[in-house]
């Protein structure tokens, strides 16, 4: 099976997950959306890195996981005290600041 | 050498597997890279000090700490560059992963006093009044608290503060120290997370306004995520073209810098891949995107105004200042080293974003009405001109852009700093209309926040001319006049506001219920001070410090 | 020699200089601080007239060089001057009648607690008048031509008080600019003609120049004479210059200033010899203005600006001569010398009745005066019969001579400017006749005035009578002395030259046309004012009466073309200038903050927005690389 | 250059820039030691120009005095000083005409006793210490010879003006209870329109600044900005502007210059600055800081870009004329006494515009002794109108009347300011616009005749002013008044002593002054037309 096939998977999933960024309004799920987009690129890599036939691709997958975690621990703690102060996680009630 | 080999090597000495014969051990110059080492390595202390400290005698250790820490990572520094690592010695450490060479150690250095001074407003505590007889600075007292919640009275009362802040300073110094000099696209997209993420929760930890300060760190920290995730694909997809992330490499173990200008030898399987250009030219765009939106330029900039206005002012100062020039720094070398090869093909899209950038970010700041915001706005305008340095692709473009930052820099710094100092019962007085008269007031303030916006609006005589002088002369060097026109005229429009606020500050009627002027602690004196020293300094005998950037001006490959 | 001409221009200057700056202390002797000084450059006048007469007539002319003035390159103007018989003619004339306006007003003016100041001013008008016909070139002829502009604008609006007085002194500044531009010009194109603007070099070159040019430069030099001595067109502001005190007008505006036309043509003769075109225009106008004068003299009830109009008129006589050339040069000057002695007389007679009858200028409100002043009377009287040419008076030698020389220009032309001219005789007697009748014949039409004071005529001091016995002197037997064996001619001749004029008609014929003409204009005047009492209040009078009145309407017309015209157009501008060129910056202003403001609300605080437009923009970059390479 | 020379102008610009500092230092409660002490500096910068002056030798080297440091190597700029007889001039004439800017202003910036007291923020030193710093920077801007020290003392000087402008008005005009916000709203509006004015056309001047030294840069290896050093590097062949290049050089050059100035129609900003700002202020700016503008087109359009200023000659020559008509135009329309002076000035400033670029030898040297001229006689008028709106409290014109009457005095130095204003013959000013005129009349006819129509406009609007002002019945608020103090008169004999002089005597000035005309002329490759006669050479040879 032509390994280039899991690229265009990786463009989707990543064009899907920039979507998903901008449909939707709760911050967790977005958040999620740009997770998704992260994965998408480690499948990229990894479909890369099977095409070159080198390891490299594989090992920026994991560092990209590591991140990731670290992204979560931030960004939770911080959407978690956004939802607490206003018992609601929607994006679109962020705008005291505008203009 | 690639990015890989690093790993690997990390990995196995990490735990030292019997494999070790086939894999080559790692060979880091610890010595090169001390100032970074140095400055994380504060940072843990910093951790730690939280951990074991009694709450009491955490705020002067985290100061201490943070300060020794910085001024010795200062110190490895210049040691570096007299030993002529940002010249001749210049060359790529850690196995290929950073670079050690004039512009890294200069951004480095220039991030470390940035640091220093902003450790300075982050450790102000005599602007808040006293609360239940404890001085204050401007962070919460505490972060998980909600805000108004009797828990958050509690804290305030027994006068917690959050003085996690100074380790986070740190982190994110750390991260912005290793941004300019990542020499691949993998250290790039590590370190640019390791100074984001603690950006993100330092814009949370407002004292007052909470509600703002935590909006302002969702919207950073979403669309932060969002553009490194586009950072990331096109890292991938640089990875995808070239079959690596170095930036540059040997004939034998190409660099993409080869791969592109065709003077690596492929193996078969990248011979195809190489063939598809599609794959380089939407990788470094959505790289270079990655590093717009640092910048914070024209359409990528929209986070700016928020965030500025929202996080602590200490922090945006911080931000400002620091987090553009780690972010010019990595863009520069971006494009002076991987991508000279296809100048061709980014150079025009960048004129079109310097113009937009210039343009909206001086036409918008025009009928903004909160000083913050302004700042934001004209913080979004340099960055235009900052762009106009970079795309003439020329050493004297890279010294210029470096001299820039530095006068860029420490005003931005001065500035935030003053406004820390106008207050009124809500905490800081930022809307504008409140700093009417503020000359009669308090005319030292006033002249001072007077001078930063001279400097800003680029008159003579101060810093912020001879840099807009340095990166217009030298994009018109390099051909690109109608940019210099472009920039002359949103410079002008630019000015327009700066003269709004000091007839503001001088000609109009204070206003009864006007703010005060809260007297400060020598911390932000200094800070203050420093910036005006800079700001008249690089203004009115810049060659020295163009000498320093000329010479730092080269990048090593 | 130097010095004598410089202490001539000095002393007056001095006067001024020490009674303007002097302040009030001076204020007891001031105007004898000023009489002396005028007296002292009178005397040093006749000091070199008498010096000049012991040369023998080729080598009068004398050029002295003080110091240069302005030298750039090329351009090189001079402080020096030029002293020959037509200057020295002049200086005498000025200084002459100067001192003896000076000794009239001491009376005149002495219950004027600004006195001083006004002696100030008259001696800085000597000064600038000497100036004027001493300077060796154009342009410091200007200066001094400007400076009997301020003197006589300063001393017209000397009752500074009175806003009549006020804007008659403005305008007769600004009309006079008019005249100075052609002035200026013409000195500018003096020089790009001949590379300078000194009398002798010029005069020098003047046959290699191009026509073209010296017709312009005559018909410039020509407007400067216009503004300066009131002829047609600018003639408008002698009129209202009668706002000034009585003995200005003697001064300035009937002997000395208003001629200063007259001297300049003269002195330029050498240019104008070489252009036809401009000497006609000169005789034009000289014509012109005679016969204008003449009507409005005819018309005015107000003693001085008859006179005014009488002044106008025989100057245009004086021009008329000017612009013959050789043929009339001479006897445009004699009959201003003659001029300025029997005019000066008539308006010291005017003052010395004004200061009888409370400064009453009206003559309906007079009548009947010859008993209550005799002397004014017979000075005064004598004056007229002067100036309407009387058999052997002093007026009879020198305006008889004019109209000769003008029927002597020749052909068709010269019969027109003769007629003319002796037209204007004709009705020169009418008017001055009517002003005679008016004043000291008939009844009294006194009446109090504005303060309810009846009138006491009575005869004016020592100080005022006895400038006008002198000048009357001058006025009787000048122009018999002038004409003795022509000696005026042989005195002047070496500097304006001189040619005999063909006339068709002889000196005689001549005489007795005027002398009929003359008869028939003072019959004329009696008939209507000496016959029948003369209305207290002016009878409504034909078109033309009312017109003449009103100038002959040239006042309204330049009110409302110039003025209104001028009006409209500065308000016009000034609007422009606000709404249009300052507009357009404001404007622009305006449109950024519009943008602006625009442009703001695409910041609308929301993050998914701001990810769209994220998106996009990569969007966007990235469709641009790939068109760079053209994928 | 061998040994230490005494760095003359250095000292005598940076003498006034002490000055301004010490007087800043001075705390805000002592005004009278401020006041004195700023005064002491500005006579010593007196003195030193005095000096420099004596030191200047016409007909010498080009640039005398000359100074030279390296200072921003990598711009190419260097601290290079040098005066010619255009320079040496002006500076005398700024460094005269300060003392007696600050003699004006004695009183300007007291605190207002009024309606408010004290609401209006007007600290005495710093009034003084902006007029010095101003001063200064004027001064170093003539002395510079090299294009981006210029550049940046052009455009700094802004700042200090704008300060004086806005900060410092006198309260006139306004009626109502809220004549003090009005005043302030009016005073506030000019100044930013001023700084705005200026700082756009400074921006786009440096536009060209850059593009200049793009073009020393790639030809001579080195960028320079040094006069002396680009006029030999294209002497000498190793410079050559292209056309296009030098031509929007210069236009970026010139609009500076031409806002600077005020050329028609960038002359909006000049009516309000002087209207709003006192009329020592109004004073600094026409007769000092526009002067720089002037001076500049001079030295800098004209020696940079020989070329490219022939070619725009024509342009620039007819806005003048039309600067010199409209603007006496709308002085004769005003009513306001300082916006009527403001206009008039414009159209002055038209006759020194109109004298420069006619590039003959009468124009230039006439249009060099007007900004002098010009700058005295403005002085004088303005100054006294000054004194006249401070007494009256109000610019109206319809304010006044019958002023002679109770305040004889100083109704005559206005008339004589006036007169000069006019340029009556035997005052100053005469000799130079006649200069111009002719100069002009020469090379274009037309223009001349066209530029000598303004003096009839003149006249207008000058006596206008004065009969509705001095004379006529005493208008209602006016009986009071008093005549002029001794400080007063102290300002304005000088002046009028000045303009006498100079009007019979201008030769001390058209001897330093026309050799640096001529090699300015020599610059422009431009000779005066002939005449058609040369009547003096045929008299000499009989």
């Amino acid at each position: 099976m032509n390994p280039v096939y899991y690229l265009y998977l990786a463009a989707l999933l990543f064009t899907i997950g920039a979507a998903g960024v901008l449909v939707r309004k709760n911050a967790i799920i977005v958040f999620m959306c740009v997770e998704l987009m992260l994965n998408a690129c480690n499948l990229a890599f990894v479909t890369f890195s099977r095409l070159h036939g080198n390891l490299d691709g594989q090992i920026i997958a994991f560092f990209t996981m590591v991140v990731a975690a670290a992204e979560v621990v931030v960004g939770l703690a911080i959407i978690v005290t956004f939802f607490r102060s206003r018992h609601s996680a929607s994006v679109d009630d962020a705008d005291l600041m505008k203009l | 050498m690639s990015a890989t080999a690093v790993v690997h090597s990390l990995l196995t000495s990490a735990a030292a597997t019997p494999a070790a014969d086939r894999i080559p051990t790692p060979h880091i110059e610890y010595a090169q890279l001390s100032p970074v080492l140095i400055v994380l390595g504060t940072a843990t202390v910093g951790v730690l000090a939280e951990a074991f400290l009694p709450r009491r005698s955490r705020y002067w250790a985290q100061l201490g700490i943070t300060v020794v820490g910085l001024a010795a990572a200062f110190a490895a520094i210049i040691a570096l560059a007299a030993d002529g690592y940002a010249t001749t010695r210049a060359h790529i450490a850690a196995m290929g992963a950073v670079a050690v060479d004039g512009p890294a150690l200069f951004l480095q250095g220039t991030i470390v006093l940035i640091a220093l001074v902003a450790a300075f407003t982050f450790a102000e505590r005599r602007l808040d009044p006293v609360a239940h007889g404890n001085r204050v600075d401007s962070f919460a007292a505490q972060g998980s608290a909600v805000p108004g919640s009797p828990q958050e009275m509690k804290a305030v009362r027994a006068g917690f503060t959050t003085t996690e802040v100074f380790p986070l300073l740190l982190f994110a110094v750390g991260g912005m120290m290793i941004f300019p000099a990542a020499n691949d696209l993998l250290t790039l997209f590590v370190s640019l997370e390791v100074f984001s993420l603690p950006l993100y929760l330092l814009c949370a930890l407002a004292r007052r306004r909470r509600l703002m300060s935590q909006e302002a760190a969702v919207k950073y920290f979403l669309l932060g995520a969002f553009s490194s995730a586009f950072l990331l694909f096109g890292i991938a997809l640089l990875y995808g073209y070239a079959g690596t992330v170095a930036y540059t490499g040997t004939a034998t173990a190409p660099g993409i810098a080869q791969v592109i200008d065709g003077s690596a030898n492929l193996t078969p399987a990248l011979a195809n891949s190489t063939g598809n250009d599609a794959l380089l030219l939407i990788g470094g765009a959505m790289v270079i995107m990655g590093l717009l939106f640092k910048v914070g330029a024209v359409p990528f900039h929209q986070w700016t105004p928020d965030v500025y206005q929202g996080a602590p002012t200490p922090v945006t100062g911080f931000m400002a200042a620091a987090t553009k020039v780690a972010a010019f720094g990595a863009l520069l070398r971006l494009l002076y080293v991987v991508l000279p090869g296809m100048r061709w093909d980014w150079r025009p899209v960048m004129w079109g974003v310097a113009i937009v950038t210039m343009v909206i970010g001086a036409i918008v700041a025009v009928t903004q009405t909160d000083v913050k915001r302004l700042l934001a706005y004209s913080s979004i305008a340099h960055a235009g001109f900052l762009l106009a340095g970079v795309i003439a692709v020329s050493p004297s473009g890279v010294s210029s852009v470096l001299f820039y930052l530095v006068a860029y820099s420490f005003v931005t710094l001065g500035g935030f700093a003053v406004v820390t100092l106008v207050r009124d019962a809500g905490g800081e007085a930022t809307h504008l209309s409140k700093w009417a008269g503020l000359g009669r007031r308090s005319p030292l303030v006033a002249a001072v926040f007077a001078v930063f916006l001279l400097s800003f609006a680029g008159i003579p005589l101060t810093a912020g001319f001879a840099g807009k002088f340095a990166v217009f002369q030298a994009a018109a060097q390099a051909g690109a006049v109608p940019l210099v026109v472009i920039g002359v005229i949103a410079s002008a429009i630019a000015a327009f506001f700066y003269i709004r606020v000091i007839v503001m500050m001088f000609f109009s009627e204070p206003q009864p219920d006007g703010p005060t002027v809260a007297i400060p602690s020598p911390l932000t004196s200094s800070a203050i001070a420093i910036g005006v020293v800079v700001t008249l300094v690089l203004g009115v005998a810049p060659q020295y410090f163009l000498d320093l950037a000329g010479k730092a001006g080269v990048f090593v490959r | 020699m130097d010095h004598l001409i410089g202490a001539l221009v000095g002393a007056p200057l001095l006067g001024a200089a020490v009674l303007l700056l002097g302040g009030r202390r001076l204020d007891r002797i001031g105007h004898w601080v000023g009489t002396l000084l005028a007296a002292v450059s009178f005397a040093l006048g006749v000091a070199l007239f008498a010096d000049m007469l012991s040369k023998d007539t080729g080598r009068r002319t004398f050029t002295s060089h003080l110091f240069t003035w302005v030298p750039v390159d090329s351009f090189r103007a001079d402080v020096g001057f030029q002293l020959d018989q037509l200057s020295m003619t002049f200086v005498l004339l000025i200084t002459g009648v100067g001192t003896l306006i000076h000794i009239y007003s001491i009376g005149y003016m002495a219950h004027d607690e600004r006195r001083r100041r006004f002696f100030g001013y008259l001696n800085l008008f000597l000064a600038a008048m000497l100036l004027l016909v001493l300077a060796n070139n154009y342009l410091l002829l200007y200066v001094g031509w400007e400076g009997v502009g301020l003197a006589s604008y300063l001393l017209i609006g000397f009752w500074q008080h009175k806003p009549s007085a006020a804007t008659a002194a403005k305008k007769a500044f600004i009309v006079n600019r008019v005249g100075d531009v052609g002035l200026s010009i013409a000195i500018m194109l003096l020089f790009t003609t001949f590379n300078s603007f000194s009398f002798s070099p010029v005069f020098g070159a003047v046959r290699d120049a191009s026509g073209g040019r010296l017709t312009a430069i005559g018909l410039l030099l020509l407007l400067a004479a216009c503004g300066k001595s009131a002829q047609v067109p600018l003639q408008s502001w002698l009129g209202d210059a009668m706002e000034g005190p009585t003995p200005v007008s003697a001064l300035i505006h009937a002997a000395t200033m208003v001629t200063a036309g007259v001297y300049l043509v003269t002195r330029s003769g050498a240019i104008f010899n070489a252009s036809a075109t401009a000497q006609l225009a000169v005789c034009v106008v000289g014509a012109v203005t005679l016969i204008f004068g003449a009507i409005v003299g005819c018309a005015k009830d107000d003693i001085k600006k008859a006179l005014a109009g009488s002044t106008m008129s025989q100057i245009g006589y004086m021009m008329l001569a000017a612009g013959l050339g050789p043929v009339g040069y001479v006897f445009a000057i004699m009959h201003l010398v003659t001029h300025g002695f029997f005019k000066a007389g008539l308006f010291l007679g005017a003052g010395s009745v004004m200061h009888g009858m409370n400064d009453e200028v009206d003559m309906r409100k007079f009548g009947g005066l010859r008993g209550y002043m005799p002397v004014t009377f017979i000075t005064f009287g004598l004056g007229y019969l002067a100036i309407i040419g009387f058999p052997g008076l002093s007026g009879f030698w020198t305006k008889d001579k004019i109209i000769e020389a003008a029927f002597a220009k020749g052909g068709g032309e010269g019969w027109v400017l003769g007629v003319v001219a002796l037209i204007g005789a004709g009705v020169t007697a009418f008017y001055m006749t009517r002003v005679m009748l008016m004043t000291f014949f008939g009844e009294k039409r006194w009446q109090p005035d504005a303060q309810g004071h009846q009138p006491h005529p009575h005869e004016s001091p020592k100080s005022m009578t006895v400038p006008m016995i002198i000048l009357a002197f001058g006025s009787v037997f000048a122009g018999g002395l002038f004409s003795l064996n022509s000696s005026f001619l042989h005195w002047l001749e070496p500097v304006t030259g001189y040619s005999e004029g063909h006339s068709p008609l002889t000196a005689w014929q001549v005489s007795v046309a005027t002398f009929v003409v003359l008869v028939v204009g003072a019959g004329l005047a009696w008939q209507q004012y000496g016959r029948k009492p003369v209305p207290a209040v002016a009878p409504r009078g034909s078109v033309l009466t009312r017109a003449a009145r009103r100038d002959l309407l040239q006042d309204d017309f330049n009110h409302v073309v110039l003025v209104r015209g001028g009006e409209h157009l500065t308000r016009t501008l000034v609007h422009l200038d606000h709404s249009l060129v300052d507009g357009a910056v404001n404007g622009t202003a305006a449109g950024v903050g519009g943008v602006s403001a625009r442009l703001r609300k695409v910041q609308n605080g929301f993050v998914r927005s701001y990810a769209v437009s994220m998106l996009g923009g990569a969007a966007v970059l990235v469709a641009a690389t790939l068109l760079m390479r053209g994928i | 250059m061998s040994g230490f020379t005494f760095p003359l102008l250095t000292v005598t610009a940076a003498v006034p820039a002490i000055g301004a500092i010490a007087t800043a230092a001075v705390p805000a409660a002592r005004r009278t030691a401020a006041k004195w002490l700023a005064l002491a500096f500005s006579v010593a910068t007196l003195a030193l120009a005095a000096v420099v002056t004596g030191r200047f030798s016409p007909g010498g080297a080009r640039y005398q005095l000359t100074e030279s440091h390296a200072w921003i190597r990598d711009f190419g700029v260097r601290y290079e000083l040098g005066v010619d007889g255009i320079a040496v001039v002006l500076i005398l004439l700024t460094a005269v005409l300060v003392p007696f800017v600050m003699l004006a202003g004695w009183h300007d910036a007291d605190p207002l006793e009024g309606p408010v007291p004290n609401r209006r923020w007007r600290p005495t030193n710093g009034f003084f210490a902006l007029i010095l710093a101003v001063e200064a920077m004027v001064v170093i801007s003539f002395e510079a010879t090299d294009v981006f020290l210029f550049y940046i003392f052009f455009e700094a000087m802004l700042v200090p003006m704008y300060f004086l402008i806005g900060g410092f008005g006198d309260r006139a005009g306004a009626t109502g209870d809220d004549a003090e916000e009005q005043d302030a709203r009016q005073r506030t509006y000019a100044a930013v329109k001023f700084l705005l004015y200026n700082l756009v056309g400074g921006l786009i001047m440096l536009a060209a600044v850059i593009g200049l030294y793009a073009v020393t840069a790639r030809q001579l290896g080195t960028g320079t900005f040094s006069l002396p050093e680009i006029l030999r590097a294209r002497a000498d062949g190793r410079l050559h502007f292209s056309t296009s290049s030098e031509r929007w050089i210069f236009l970026g050059f010139f609009f500076a210059f031409a806002v600077k100035a005020p050329l028609w129609p960038l002359h909006t900003w000049l009516p309000n600055a002087m209207t709003e700002a006192t009329a020592p202020v109004a004073v600094l700016i026409t007769a000092v800081v526009d002067k720089v503008g002037t001076f500049a087109m001079l030295r800098y359009c004209l020696q940079l870009f020989p070329e490219a200023s022939k070619w725009a000659t024509p342009v620039i020559a007819v806005l003048a004329v039309i600067g010199i008509l409209y603007g006496a135009l709308l002085a004769v329309g005003q009513r306001d006494i300082k916006r009527l002076i403001a206009y008039a000035s414009i159209s002055h400033f038209g006759f020194i515009i109109l004298g420069i670029f006619a590039m003959t030898s009468q124009a230039q040297s006439g249009a060099t002794l007007y900004m002098v001229n010009h700058g005295i006689s403005t002085a004088a008028l303005l100054l006294v109108a000054g004194f006249l709106i401070t007494r009256r409290g109000s610019r109206r014109i319809a304010d006044f009347g019958g002023v002679q009457k109770v305040a004889p005095v100083l109704a005559g130095t206005f008339l004589i300011g006036g007169l000069a204003t006019l340029s009556l013959p035997g005052l100053a000013p005469f000799v130079s616009e006649f200069l111009v005129l002719v100069g002009t009349f020469t090379r274009y006819p037309v223009l001349g005749i066209l530029a000598t129509v303004g003096i009839v406009l003149a006249a207008l609007y000058v006596l206008v002013l004065y009969q509705r002002t001095m004379t006529g019945p005493v208008k209602a608020g006016i009986e009071g008044m008093k005549d002029l103090k001794v400080r007063e008169l102290l300002v304005v004999a000088p002046l009028i002593a000045l303009l006498l002089f100079l009007g019979v005597y201008p030769k001390p000035l058209t001897d330093v002054i026309n050799p640096a005309v001529k090699d300015t002329l020599s610059d422009v490759h431009r000779t005066d037309p002939a005449p058609q006669i040369n009547a003096v050479a045929k008299e000499t040879a009989k």
